[in-house]
Formats: structure tokens, C-alpha cells, sequence
């Protein structure tokens, strides 16, 4: 089993390594790059056959893998 | 906001009682618009109005000789010598830590540099001194990395070295840490920049970041009704730093400022670009015309208020002459900064804030600076501290010294703070000639002989159980560091953290703390310079230890005659400075081996204090000394073991011929002050008893430096591998255990 | 100007933070050190190169990701294709192998953390710009102070490059490399790597923090000098 | 126009921030955990209308957006 966990700074908050990322495609001649975010992926590999994983990846990301002052998190579950 | 103050006022739930919003209701002759109550509301928290602090603090000393810049401006600023001066400051970010601890604490690095360049100095170090509730828990242990993260993680971007600090851990901060920061920057003496603005007509430049809503949550009820509920998404309450862009504002704040292109320049801090345009308004005694419209903005539909009160991080404001408009602009695009002119000076003391063609607000300055609501709170003494037993030395009786010696060792207030900084680059610059680890950290001036030595202490213990002689210690403390690096102290700053003071008890420290500070510092002969208050740290309703920390700047006139606190070669001879007596009230011993906390905590003499720092630093200069280590928690016993670690090198004492008649825990672990254990040569120790004789301080042989132990007396026998591992290992060791 | 002084340039980027360092640092080893803006390049009377240490543009992205792209970049591959040396240290070094003019990659520390501190590094090969002052297997006393320095090539790379001699330093303690003195996971404990050519050399320890006794080590000398004389030489070969 | 980047390293080099992460899952009880990850989300906004914006995106993962000798990407481009 695997999980996919997606976190990236909530919406208001400046995230300094996108606009540097945005400025840099800019003078590389990608003009067409209105604005950048960059986000972590959390990919996580569980024992099979754990029962409540969807609830567990959740404790998760609540508890360690993201802050919810500045953070939001996106989970995808897969069956390998 | 929630919606429980639906009967509320408004002003209520910024914060402001109802009489001080009766105040603005005289001053406007009006009710007040939605901007302006937006910046009475920040402009009169007690953050940046010190409405409970302003009155007590007039009664530190803040004069002397080397005084270029007192309180009132960023930062304090003394004379160094040969043209140079320093500018210095410390200030807290105790709330955004403890909800963000990485950013937090990095915002609070980026806005103490700030303060600095706003002086017109190059930052050249950073200290940081830091207090976590009880290691052994996860959530501490999950601030205290991540603090510290964030410290490096922006000084070591900027490229400032962190060379110092101090790392606290009692239950008492469980709820509410504190991460304060302190700067020390350097500039030529004629070179020393104000904030006061200046020049009816001329400009007023914002450069720096594009403004975002950061740091307005707490205003989000001013929102209008318009705004869908999960709205306040967008009005964070932390900011998030860029160190980068901070690195930029310096080079192109200190550039600025060498081709002379500014009148006046300010940081913006908390309160955003109201509290930086205010200040810099009242200082130079004029007016000011804003207009919102022409900000730049990280995010489009940000209403007035919000851009007047962003806490958006790395900004400046600059007020320059009209002609220079264009050159400050090319600097700042040099250096990829955004520089846009959003306001002008005026003559009258007026604040005007337009959207546009639209004015929105109209404020008469001073009643956002000088006149803001002040308050005298109730003061009493606190029943904890007239219960406490008058000695609780007798308790002590111990047939397992050397178990307790080494848990105390490897406890975490007392372990080597190593892996915290380790992290930070404190060589950065090439001028750390006494690294962090010692008492002081020594930085030298380049181009000259000079150095300096800087300290941060507060044994808020002590605070807590006497805040008048707890505060005198923290003073003396920070001398006694100073002086064993070889340093006259020369001012300090401080950053006095502190409960809710509305709460009398907590107002009695405060005033005591105070008064403590003021009497060490006279008789020091240092003043205080700059400083910070930060109010209403309780969680719970349970307030901190009181911790009003001292940070300490001392002047080298050659930087090659210091000195560290490693012992150095076998058969060198050991000294203990100082008498010592029967002090283990409020003791690093008696709380972490025997969990009492209770006083009284040791006597201060201050001129005792005072000459005993006078001797050490005569005799470093001299250059009779091999090692010089002033002795605080854990006494006499800690600052042997530190002494044989920072060495490597092990140590024989034997405390017999002390002449005192003390019990072996009172002579390991008693912590009396004006203490300090140095060694000398075989040949200089002779020279060395004199020079103390000459200077009227007791002076004890107790052993000889060698070998691969730590021996004192019959109690004490630990090898040196132990004990080095014991210290080195303890914070990690405590990590670990849970 | 004395003749006998080299001209080296400092490559300033938006975020360096060691260049004054460098700057004073090539002045102690000999040189005149010139600073040369990421976007003004020098051009002409160069003899060799420094790129320093700090965190151009933020390190934003990857370390030295965005830096490659700076038009000074130009004149260091053209430096570099020419003979002359250049050496980049700690950002520096970050920024080279993103360029590609040394082969590897960086990966975060191993334990995710910032560590400063002075290390020993052990001289590996001697054939390069940067250690004719030296003799191979000499330690060194040198300070680090990264977040990300743990050097990674794969196995065939490595294998090339140990065979090449561009393993220019390992980390160790009283000469003896292994797993418990490699203080960041770098792949072999590699500290610091050169070109095939030996004239471009990336280190993490900082050598520039090591040149005075009141610093507390002088080791960083004989690289520096080492470079100094080496920009000399080239200066004559290429003239020639 | 919006393009999503996830930029991941080559399967075969350690990661250390996802072992320190799953380590420190591990002490926080979540034993489940086998392995995780770490990558980076990078979300381009693009001007509208842009031809050939996938082409364009990979170019700037080739030049910029991952270094070949460490990472892979993997591009998903939505009409917004
Ligand atoms: N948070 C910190 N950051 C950097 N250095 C620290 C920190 N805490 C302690 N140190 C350093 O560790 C050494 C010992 O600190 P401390 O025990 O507070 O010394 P002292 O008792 O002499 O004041 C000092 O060199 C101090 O600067
Ligand atoms: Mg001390």
C-alpha cells in the first residue's frame, strides 16, 4: 500500500522559493511563467494490509507532515 | 475571529478597552474610519505602544561616554575606537515561535537585522537565546529543533555568523517559549543613520518585498462582510521568511547609505508600514502623506488597512531628497529590490493615509507615538516568594557525589550546547577568534587591533525567586563572561520577557527586575542601550519564569590578548577566584538533582562583583592566564569539568586548603557569584596571586591541570572520556530517552 | 598592482556571503583579488576564478540552480575550457557541478542538518591547480559549514573519476577515512573533486577560513597558494 | 493554463529527508510506515494560450527544474 501526500503552503502565504523560481524562468526567457508554487510530495510506503490507512495517513500529515498555521495537505491513497 | 463577540464592539476585538477608544474619539473629534482604527489598534497594543512598560524603563541608566545612541532609535549604538562604533539590539518572537517554530524563529533573526541596518550598520553577529519547557516531551523537543533550524536556516543565509546565546529548558515555558534574537552590527561612527524623518516635500521610498496580508490576522474582523466564511485563510497570523531577499536589503541598504542618497531609514517590524511611517514621522517631528494605492502588492484586492498594517517580512522605508529618487531606484534594481515612492513628508504633525485620489484616514502623529495610552499597573509581592524556606542547604547531604556531578552534566541546561551551534555558521566573515562555547564569543574588527565580546545570560530562575537580585545577576553574570574573554563590558540591551502585567504579582517583578538591572549596571559602569518588552507570555493563565535576558557587548583593545575556558597543558596551576559559601538556594543543583526550587538565591556584592571582572580582565591582558571560565550554574564542579572538556586535557583538584567550612555538595555546587576559575603557567602563578592581592580578591590554589581525569578531592574520580561524553552527548541523550 | 600577483575574480551572486571572505582570503595567499558582479563580467585580465560561498538566490530550487544561469557563468566555462583555475568552494562548488563543469550532484546532509565546524580533510591527488604546496596524503584542519554537501556520483562515475585522480579530498580523522568522520554521507567521503584537467576544483571545506593563526588553522594556505602559483603558470602557458 | 512538475530523485539515491522523516514517524508510533519519499511539487502557472506549453514546460525541467544526475521528473499539464 501506498500513499501519496501532497503539502503546500496555504494560499495567502508568501512562498519565497516559488517567486525566486518564477524570476529565475523569467530571465530565462520563459515568459510565459505568470507565477510559480512549489510544494512538497510525501510518498509513503505501508505494511500491507494495514485496515484503517486512509485514517492513519491523515494522523499523519495532521501531526508531523504538515502545519496547518501555514500549510494545507492533499492525500491519494493507491493499492500496489 | 469567532463570532462570540457579536455584541462586541468592534474596537473591543482589536483589542482596545473602552476608554482608549474614547481617547480617539477626543483626538479625531470624530469617529474614527476603518484604516485609522486598524492603526490605533496596532499602534496601541502593548507590542509597540509599551503601554504598561514606558514608565518603568525611564529608570534604566542609558548614559555614558561611548554612548552615540541611546534608546529611542532601531538599535543602540556605541563608540568602539578608531572611528568605528557598533550598533546593538535584542528582541523577542516568543508568539510566532511557539505556533510556527522554524518561521517564527526566523522572522524574529530577520527582524532584529533589520533594526541594525536601520542604523546604518553592516549585521556582523547574532546571538540567540532560547527557553523550552521540559525537555523529555515531544512538543518541546519539536520547537527547540525546529527554532533552532530556523535560526540557522536565516542567519546562515544572510551570511551573518550566530556566535552565542543560551538554551534554557523548565517546565514553566512548557506552554509559551521564548526565542529572542539579538544583533550587533558595524558602522564608522560618522556614519550613524537615523529614522527621523526630515525635508518637507521629500519622498517617502518602500523597498524591499511586495506587501502580502501576512501577519493581520488578528485585525481580520475588519473585514468587510463581503469576505465568505474560510476567508481568513488568507490573513495568516505567521509570516514566512526570505532570507535571500533579506541578504539583498542589506547590500543595498548599506549601499544606499555609502553613496549617501538617504535622508532617513527605517525597518518595517511589527505594525508594518504605520509603526515604521509613525515613528519616523514623530521622531523628526513632521507629517507624512501615504498612499496606499501606490504599494506593491503580493496579492490583488488587499483592502487600505490590511497594506497599512502587513507585517509583510524584508522591507525598508527610506526618505530621500527628490533629486535622488531615480539613483535609490537603480541600486535597489541592482540588487532585484522593488523601489516604489509611496508617501511624501508634510508640515504638520498629521498622518495622511490615501487610496488614490481618496483620502481614508487623518491622524495626528504623536497620538499614535508619544501619546499613546500609558499605564501605571498595581504592583505586590507574590505569596510564592514570602513562603519560600530561608535555607535549603541543610536538606543536601549526599553520599554519591560523583553520580550526581555526572547527572548533572548531562542535564540539559548544563550539557554542552554543541549541537545547537553546530548548525548555525559561526565563522562566517572570518572574524570569530573565540568560538562559541566559551564564556563570551570574541569577533575582531578587521583593519584595526580591536574585538569584541558578546554575551547573552539570565538566570531567570533566580528571577523568579528574587526579581531585584535575580536581576543584578543577570548583569553581573553577563560581565563575569565578558571579562573572562579578556573584555571590558562596555553597554548592554535587554529583552525583558515577562507574564500578563495587568497581574500585580507579575508588575513586582517587573519593577524589581528593573531595579535590579538599573543598580548592576551602575555599578558596572555599563548602560543600557536598546532593549524590548514582551508582555503577557502565560499559558493557561500561568505565567512564565520572569526572564528579562541581558544581552552584553564588551570592547577588546587587542584582540590577541583573550582568553578561552579550556584548561591548556599539564602542570599548569588552577585558581578559584572568589570566595565560596553555602549558596544552593535556587541552584541548577537543587532543582535538577533534587527538583526544589526555592530561595534565597546567592548574595550579590556588587562591588566585589565589579572588582573581582576588573582583576580577571587585567590579568588576561597581561597575559598571565592560560584559561579564564567565569563559574554559574552548577558551580564550582561544572566549570571544572567544562574547563577539562573545552581542553581535553584532565584536572587534579584538591579543596582542601580552601579554608572554608563547607560540605563537599556546597563546594562542588553552591553557585555564589563573582566567582572564576582560571589557570596559569608554573612560573606566572606566583605573578598572578599578587596582581589579585593588589586588587584586594581571595584567591585559592586548588590543583593542577594534567592527566586523563577529573579528580577532586577523594569524591570525585571520572575519566576524561567520560566526562567529555557525559557533556557533549547530554542534549541528544535527553532527545532520545522518549 | 605587483606583477607577480595573479588576477584572481570573485564571482559575486545575489546571495553570496563568503566573497569578502574570499576576497581577503586570496589577498593573504598572494593574489589581487577582483570582484566580478554575476551580471558585469570582467573581462580579459583574469587568471583565474573563485566562486564563493552562500546561497545564491536563496539556494531556492536546488543549491547553485539558478546561479548557473548568471552571465558570469560564460566567462568561468570559458576560464575553465581554457586552463586557468578556478576553484569553487562550498556554494561555489554547488554551482560548478550544477554547470556541469564537475561531475556529481548534491543531496541534503545526511542527517538534515546545518553543520559548521572544522574538519580534516586528507589530500588525495596532486595532480590539480590547487596542490603543488602540498603532498598527497597531507591532513588538513579546514571548517565546513553546509546543509547540503553530501556530495553523490554513481558508481561508474566514481570509479572514472578515482581513476582520473579527480578525487581531489576525503574527510578524516588523523588520516584515516571512514564512515564515522564523514560528517554529511557524501558518496567515498568525498570532500572535494576536480576536472578531468585538474584546473577546476569544488570543495566543501572553506580554505578562505583557514589562513590565519588567529582563526585557529592555517592549513587553507597551501590550497590557496597552491592557486596562486598555478594562475601564474597558466598565465605564461597561455600567453605564450 | 497550469502545469504541474513533480521533480523526485533517481530511484537508487538516498533520500535523507524522506529517511529522517520516516524515522521520525517511526518514534512517533506510526510503524506502519516502510519507506518514505520526498519530492517536489512545482505548480506553473502559464498566460493563457500558450501553443506549445507542454514543450515549453519540458524545456524548463530539463534546464532548470531537476538536474539530470540526481532527479526525475514528471509533468501534468491542466486546462484550467
Ligand atoms: N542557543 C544558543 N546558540 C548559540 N550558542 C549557544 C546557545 N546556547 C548556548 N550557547 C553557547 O554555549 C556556551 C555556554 O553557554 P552558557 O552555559 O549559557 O554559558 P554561560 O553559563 O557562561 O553563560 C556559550 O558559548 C554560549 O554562547
Ligand atoms: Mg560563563
Amino acid at each position: 500500500m501506498n500513499a501519496k501526500v501532497v503539502v503546500s503552503l496555504k494560499d495567502g502565504i508568501l512562498d519565497p522559493e516559488g517567486q525566486a523560481v518564477a524570476s529565475a524562468l523569467g530571465r530565462m526567457g520563459f515568459d510565459e511563467v505568470k507565477d510559480v508554487r512549489i510544494g512538497k510530495v510525501i510518498e509513503i510506503e505501508l505494511e500491507d494490509g494495514i485496515a484503517d490507512a486512509e485514517v492513519r495517513v491523515k494522523q499523519m500529515c495532521e501531526q508531523i507532515l504538515s502545519n496547518p498555521v501555514i500549510e494545507k495537505f492533499h492525500i491519494q491513497t493507491e493499492q500496489s | 475571529m469567532s463570532n462570540t463577540g457579536a455584541t462586541a464592539p468592534l474596537y473591543e476585538e482589536l483589542g482596545l478597552t473602552a476608554s482608549e477608544y474614547q481617547m480617539i474619539l477626543e483626538t479625531l473629534g470624530r469617529e474614527p474610519t476603518q484604516v485609522e482604527l486598524a492603526m490605533y489598534s496596532v499602534m496601541w497594543s502593548e507590542h509597540c505602544g509599551y503601554k504598561h512598560s514606558r514608565s518603568m524603563l525611564g529608570r534604566f541608566p542609558t548614559e555614558g561616554e561611548k554612548v552615540l545612541q541611546g534608546p529611542g532609535e532601531n538599535a543602540g549604538v556605541i563608540d568602539v575606537g578608531d572611528g568605528w562604533a557598533v550598533a546593538f539590539k535584542m528582541e523577542s518572537h516568543n508568539h510566532p515561535s511557539a505556533v510556527e517554530p522554524f518561521q517564527g524563529a526566523a522572522t524574529g533573526v530577520g527582524g532584529i537585522v533589520r533594526d541594525i541596518i536601520a542604523m546604518g550598520a553592516r549585521p556582523i553577529a547574532l546571538l540567540d537565546s532560547l527557553r523550552f519547557g521540559s525537555l523529555e516531551s515531544p512538543r518541546v523537543q519539536h520547537l527547540f529543533e525546529e527554532a533552532v533550524a530556523g535560526i540557522g536556516g536565516y542567519g546562515n543565509c544572510i551570511g551573518v555568523p550566530t556566535v552565542g546565546g543560551e538554551l534554557f529548558f523548565d517546565p514553566s515555558y512548557e506552554g509559551n517559549c521564548l526565542v529572542n534574537a539579538m544583533c550587533i552590527g558595524l558602522l564608522r561612527a560618522d556614519q550613524l543613520t537615523s529614522a527621523a524623518a526630515a525635508g518637507v516635500g521629500n519622498p517617502v521610498i518602500l523597498f524591499g518585498s511586495r506587501t502580502g496580508r501576512d501577519g493581520i490576522g488578528g485585525a481580520s474582523v475588519l473585514a468587510s462582510q463581503e469576505f465568505k466564511e474560510g476567508d481568513e485563510e488568507k490573513r495568516p497570523s505567521v509570516q514566512v521568511g526570505d532570507p535571500f531577499t533579506e541578504k539583498l536589503l542589506i547590500e543595498a541598504s548599506l549601499e544606499l547609505l555609502d553613496k549617501e542618497l538617504l535622508v532617513a531609514l527605517q525597518d518595517l517590524g511589527a505594525a508594518g508600514l504605520t509603526s515604521s511611517a509613525a515613528e519616523m514621522a514623530s521622531l523628526g517631528g513632521m507629517g507624512i502623506e501615504l498612499d496606499v494605492a501606490a504599494v506593491p502588492l503580493r496579492e490583488s484586492g488587499m483592502e487600505p488597512w490590511e497594506v497599512m498594517i502587513s507585517e509583510s517580512q524584508e522591507r525598508m522605508l527610506a526618505v530621500v531628497t527628490p533629486e535622488k529618487v531615480a539613483a535609490v531606484t537603480e541600486v535597489c534594481e541592482k540588487w532585484g529590490l522593488t523601489a516604489t515612492q509611496v508617501g511624501v513628508l508634510i508640515e504638520d504633525s498629521e498622518f495622511v493615509i490615501n487610496d488614490g485620489s481618496d483620502e481614508v484616514g487623518r491622524i495626528p502623529v504623536l497620538s499614535l507615538t508619544d501619546d499613546c495610552p500609558k499605564y501605571q499597573p498595581e504592583s505586590k509581592k507574590p505569596d510564592y516568594i514570602e513562603a519560600s524556606v530561608p535555607s535549603v542547604a541543610t536538606v543536601f547531604s549526599s553520599d554519591s557525589v560523583e553520580d550526581e556531578l555526572l547527572d548533572l552534566l548531562g542535564s540539559p541546561n548544563i550539557a554542552s550546547k554543541r549541537s545547537v551551534w553546530d548548525q548555525y555558521d559561526h565563522m562566517v566573515m572570518t572574524n570569530t577568534t573565540v568560538l562559541p562555547g566559551h564564556d563570551a564569543a570574541v569577533i575582531r574588527l578587521k583593519g584595526t587591533d580591536r574585538g569584541l565580546a558578546m554575551t547573552s545570560d539570565c538566570n531567570s530562575r533566580y528571577v523568579y525567586l528574587d526579581p531585584l537580585k535575580g536581576g543584578m545577576i543577570a548583569v553581573a553574570e553577563a560581565a563575569r563572561n565578558v571579562s573572562a574573554t579578556g573584555a571590558t563590558p562596555a553597554a548592554i540591551t535587554d529583552c525583558l520577557n515577562f507574564g500578563n502585567p495587568e497581574k500585580p504579582e507579575i508588575y513586582w517583578q517587573f519593577k524589581n527586575a528593573i531595579e535590579g538591572i538599573s543598580q548592576a549596571c551602575e555599578a558596572f559602569g555599563v548602560p543600557v542601550v536598546s532593549g524590548n518588552v514582551s508582555f503577557y507570555n502565560e499559558s493557561n493563565g500561568a505565567a512564565i519564569y520572569p526572564t528579562p535576558t541581558i544581552g552584553m557587548v564588551g570592547t577588546l583593545d587587542d584582540v590577541t590578548k583573550t582568553c578561552e575556558s579550556g584548561f591548556r597543558s599539564d602542570g599548569d596551576r588552577i585558581f578559584l577566584v572568589g570566595d565560596t559559601l553555602s549558596e544552593l538556594g535556587g541552584s541548577e543543583y537543587a532543582s535538577h538533582v533534587h527538583n526544589i526550587v526555592e530561595g534565597p538565591i546567592p548574595s550579590l556584592d556588587l562591588g566585589v562583583a565589579k572588582a573581582t571582572c576588573d582583576m580577571v580582565r587585567s590579568a588576561v591582558s597581561s597575559g598571565v592566564l592560560k584559561s579564564a571560565h567565569d563559574l554559574s550554574e552548577g558551580g564550582l564542579a561544572i566549570a571544572v569539568a567544562e574547563s577539562c572538556v573545552n581542553g581535553a586535557i584532565g584536572a587534579k583538584i584538591d579543596l582542601s586548603s580552601s579554608g572554608q567550612e563547607l560540605s563537599i555538595v556546597e563546594s562542588l555546587f553552591s553557585e555564589t557569584q563573582s566567582r572564576f576559575l582560571v589557570s596559569t603557567s608554573q612560573s606566572d602563578g606566583d605573578g598572578f596571586l599578587k596582581l589579585a592581592e593588589e586588587f584586594g580578591i581571595r584567591v585559592a590554589e586548588i590543583g593542577e591541570v594534567g592527566g586523563d581525569a577529573m579528580q577532586i578531592g577523594s569524591a570525585v574520580e571520572l575519566p576524561l572520556d567520560v566526562v567529555c561524553n557525559t557533556y557533549q552527548q547530554g542534549i541528544q541523550k535527553w532527545i532520545q530517552k522518549t | 598592482m605587483t606583477v607577480d600577483r595573479p588576477n584572481i575574480g570573485v564571482a559575486i551572486f545575489p546571495g553570496s556571503n563568503c566573497d569578502a571572505d574570499s576576497l581577503h582570503g586570496l589577498e593573504l595567499a598572494g593574489a589581487n583579488a577582483i570582484p566580478v558582479w554575476h551580471d558585469h563580467p570582467e573581462t580579459g585580465s583574469l587568471d583565474g576564478m573563485m566562486i564563493p560561498g552562500g546561497f545564491s538566490y536563496g539556494d531556492y530550487l536546488r543549491t547553485g540552480a539558478i546561479a548557473q544561469f548568471s552571465t558570469v557563468m560564460d566567462l568561468i566555462r570559458q576560464m575553465a575550457d581554457d586552463g586557468r583555475p578556478v576553484l569553487g568552494v562550498c556554494n561555489g562548488f554547488q554551482i560548478l557541478l550544477e554547470t556541469g563543469l564537475l561531475p556529481g550532484g548534491m543531496l541534503r546532509n545526511r542527517d538534515m542538518k546545518f553543520i559548521c565546524r572544522t574538519v580534516q580533510i586528507r589530500l588525495e591527488s596532486t595532480g590539480n591547480s590547487f596542490s603543488n604546496q602540498n603532498a598527497s596524503g597531507d591532513t588538513m584542519r579546514i571548517p565546513i559549514a553546509h546543509g547540503e554537501g553530501n556530495y553523490y556520483a554513481d558508481p561508474k562515475t566514481l570509479a572514472e573519476m578515482n581513476s582520473n585522480g579527480q578525487v581531489a579530498f576525503r574527510y578524516c580523522d588523523n588520516g584515516i577515512v571512514g564512515a564515522s568522520t564523514n560528517p554529511n554521507g557524501s558518496s567515498e567521503s568525498i570532500a572535494g573533486v576536480t576536472n578531468a584537467a585538474g584546473n577546476v576544483l569544488g570543495m566543501m571545506p572553506h580554505p578562505e577560513r583557514a589562513l590565519e593563526p588567529q582563526l585557529g588553522s592555517t592549513d587553507g594556505l597551501g590550497i590557496m597558494r597552491s592557486m596562486v602559483e598555478s594562475c601564474i603558470s597558466s598565465r605564461a602557458a597561455i600567453n605564450v
